[in-house]
């Protein structure tokens, strides 16, 4: 479905931080993406979502290279992602329904359907209750839930996720990576970058990143059952 | 179609939102476009009226014929057939002596009049022309000069030169001003509406990265630059026509000083349409390129 | 009392930055002031120049006495003196017969009055009052019907009453567009410093919550605000100064129509000033004002 | 130097989230709040820097009753805080330097004095070299630290830190704690909400926050060394 060859990305007036990247990601995998602060995570998963281009070689998805992608021809490309930002991004000035109403409504939906759909997503991460309240009145763990929400009301083909969890105790953890887990059982592909693999039982992918910018790929992984 | 239509119903309850969670803002944007609107249009009404008054002026005398007091009527009734047959003349009036004195006497104080016996004033022929082409014009009197009976001519046109230059600078001075105020506002209102995206800035960036395009983005802002400008209009028009009618009726008292055949006419209807069609094309013309511009400008993941 | 310099000092960089970083915003914002005040500025140079016109005129007649065509040289002395004794009389003018006629032959066509043998006219004082009081006129009116050698009396003021009534509500008006686009101004101008506001809403609110007060936080746009009057000022002075010249020179120009005697008398330098300062104040207070309201009301964590 | 006496706090609109708390925060104490996700960590701290008010109850700050404070006395109070809150709130208008300059400018301190200051404070995060940068180009670690820069820079008596590793891999975590520690060997006192407690051998008081929002306070623990 993705495909990196010999990827390359640096931002101006900085080292690369990307070198030399090859990989492969299948249709329906789930990929974590690892290492320290300041690895590259955020940044491969933003070449991979064409907010950054890559600086040299060519990242192709379904057969369409992203580093020659025309501007008008991202929004189309975006709106089949689910992507969950490590700062939120979320509207501080609209109410946690319209936050997560914002894809459909980008995407023309009519106002029941959108109505059905935000529920549904408010109620995977627990959040229903708080549907009137702004995010603003949120707990830093209910903002990172509401973004989750806002990214898979759309049913994206692809959950593109920035340490999802982060802000969230164990408990809490598990539980959204239950949703990242039940959404790769339906055939979505989900990427996410994290710097805590979960300790549950699943086959996942491994990509990890040194400081050092040089990528290891670590392959299926099928953690003790 | 009907996706096109909806999507342009959200945009504008979007764009309606924003104007009322704005209202200050809004309101003030319309005060400030309805005011300045109003100065061209006042220009427009006064070039209207204006306009009218020389039209008015046109038929009246612009070459004085004087002739001798001795002339006979004959010679009167030959002067008259040779002026009608000058295709330069456009309009031909005789005034008797008689009646010249009599309006004399009108301006002049009674009391002056009618301690003088005798009327000193000769017969006149008073004719407007086609041209104001000076040559044609001296050709003219060059003629006349030589028709006996007649003692002086005079042009008179001067005063009508100088009132239609005039109304000509007046003219270039109201489309000027108002070339420049509907800049000014072109750029007062793309001005406001960039900060207002500045103030969305957030929602802009987000709805870029998940997918909303640039058109999607803008069409709400492109309301409520339309919004301004239809309040903005319509303020203009209801000052305007409490303008003329205020001040039609002070003048209607003030009618004793000077005198009552100054009324002001009010604009054609359709010219108020117009200024509100105007005004709402300024604020969608000036928030379409503001909007454009700075949201095109605004970088995703910043 | 230097730490208070400093921290001025200090806004007032941060002020400066902010205007030069929003240069295309502050651009307009100058043009703006710049543009609305010429026109209360214009009013004023319009009036102080109407004015003096006015205050020449004010020499002028205002009754005018014709006396009886066969009154005495006694009779004449007789009236002279109790007119002058008469405190309501500002100014007394005598104008013999011969005068007058040579007045109306150069007045009316050479024509005309060359055919007119023997003076029609009358002698006449002309006097100017002190006072405008309608009853008091009344009766200096019927005093002077009964002095022997006057046939009539005329009250020629009413076009004086004209110009004057025009002036002051020229002047009212300019006074209320001035009053209004000065209004107008503020709100602009407040306006956009709120609309300012909301764009820096990120930094006041963590300068808020690391512990900067409402007043350190406000001063950077008040100078932002000076500099906008400041530069609105300037640009009104050159736009008014330029006119003036201008109009002067195609005055001169064109005096082969108008005649010389119109040259627009230039403000005194020190009105510029007060127009630079004024716009500065203007800059100040809807600053001062909306900086302030739009701080206050931002709550902080939103 | 804080004492809570029978605090409680509810939001408009919502159930109370903390109920009659009591507790004492000793100066030069380091403190850890813990708590799942929506427990009141971030409120417990919002109530001690004044940004929230008690519903009831009173929390007296050195004799100082912050539940009746002036507007105009906050400023004075907040200048002795070095805060970091959980979205960072970092100003993506302004440099690295500029960014943890701020504190500074607002105590009006001379231009030198400030370089110092903030160098000083960028070094000790790791981020001297990217001062010049804009924080929107650093990654999400490198945010946090730079929150953490502009905390310190002012030499506050009092440091509130908001979950300050959430976004750090376990090596850079240590290495923020181990600046903490610093800061409480020279007598600050200072307060962390995280849902992960350190792993080094220090004191702390730790006040557990329960998601029923009944506090239970855990004396002073020594982890074995
Ligand atoms: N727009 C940019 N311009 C310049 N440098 C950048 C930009 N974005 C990121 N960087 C730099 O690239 C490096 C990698 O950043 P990235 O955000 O990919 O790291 P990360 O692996 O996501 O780290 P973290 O776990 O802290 O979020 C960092 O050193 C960062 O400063
Ligand atoms: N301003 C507010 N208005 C209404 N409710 C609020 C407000 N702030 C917080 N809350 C609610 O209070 C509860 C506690 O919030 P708080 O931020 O203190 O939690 P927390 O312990 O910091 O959680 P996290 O670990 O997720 O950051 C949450 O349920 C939140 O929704
Ligand atoms: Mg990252
Ligand atoms: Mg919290």
């Amino acid at each position: 479905m993705i495909t990196f060859e010999k990827v390359c990305k640096s931002y101006p007036g900085s080292p690369e931080i990307l070198q030399n990247i090859n990989l492969e990601i299948l249709s329906g995998e789930l990929v974590f993406v690892t290492g320290p602060s300041g690895a590259g995570k955020t940044t491969l998963l933003k070449l991979i979502s064409a907010i950054e281009k890559p600086s040299s070689g060519s990242i192709i998805f379904e057969s369409q290279n992203l580093s020659r992608i025309k501007d008008r021809e991202i929004p189309i490309l975006r709106r089949r992602f689910g992507m969950i930002f490590q700062d939120h991004k979320l509207l501080y000035d609209r109410n946690c329904f319209a936050n997560v109403a914002l894809p459909l409504e980008i995407n023309n939906m009519s106002l029941s359907d959108m109505n059905r759909r935000v529920r549904a997503a408010l109620d995977k991460v627990d959040l229903l209750k708080k549907e009137k309240m702004m995010p603003i009145t949120l707990s830093g763990g209910e903002q990172q839930r509401l973004a989750i929400a806002r990214a898979i009301v759309s049913r994206p083909s692809i959950l593109i996720a920035d340490e999802p969890t982060a802000n969230l105790d164990k408990e809490y953890a598990e539980e959204i990576m239950n949703i990242f887990y039940s959404f790769q059982q339906v055939g979505v592909t989900v990427i996410i970058s994290t710097h805590e693999l979960p300790s549950t039982k699943i086959n996942f992918k491994r990509l990890q990143l040194n400081g050092g910018s040089i990528q290891n790929l670590i392959g299926h992984v099928q953690l003790p059952s | 179609m009907f996706n096109y239509l909806h999507n342009h119903y959200q945009a504008f309850l979007n764009g309606f939102s924003r104007f009322i969670n704005n209202i200050g803002a809004s309101v003030m944007m319309m005060i400030v476009i309805g005011i300045t609107l109003c100065l061209p249009s006042a220009g427009l009404l006064l070039i209207e009226n204006a306009g009218q008054i020389s039209q008015n002026i046109e038929h009246e005398a612009e070459i004085s014929i004087f002739l001798d007091r001795s002339v006979s009527k004959d010679q009167i009734d030959f002067i008259d057939l040779s002026l009608e047959k000058n295709s330069l003349i456009k309009k031909i009036h005789f005034e008797p002596k008689l009646i010249a004195w009599e309006k004399l006497q009108s301006k002049l104080d009674v009391a002056v009049s009618s301690s003088v016996s005798n009327n000193p004033l000769p017969d006149a022929f008073f004719i407007s022309l086609n041209t104001l082409d000076e040559i044609k014009i001296q050709k003219l009197l060059d003629s006349l000069d030589g028709i006996d009976g007649i003692d002086s001519v005079t042009v008179d046109g001067n005063w009508i030169k100088k009132l239609r230059i005039g109304l000509s600078l007046i003219k270039l001075s109201v489309f000027f001003i108002a070339a420049l105020l509907i800049i000014v506002l072109l750029v007062v209102i793309g001005n406001t509406i960039r900060l207002q995206t500045l103030t969305y800035k957030d929602e802009i960036e987000v709805s870029k990265l998940i997918g909303a395009t640039n058109a999607f983005i803008q069409r709400p802002f492109m309301y409520t630059g339309i919004l301004y400008g239809l309040g903005g209009g319509i303020i203009t028009i209801s000052i305007l026509k409490l303008s003329v009618l205020g001040l039609n009726a002070t003048l209607i008292k003030l009618a004793s000083i000077f005198g009552n055949n100054i009324i002001f006419q009010d604009l054609p209807h359709r010219f108020y349409l117009y200024i509100v069609i105007l005004a709402m094309l300024i604020g969608l013309i000036s928030s379409y390129i503001s909007a454009r511009n700075s949201i095109q400008r605004l970088k995703i993941y910043k």
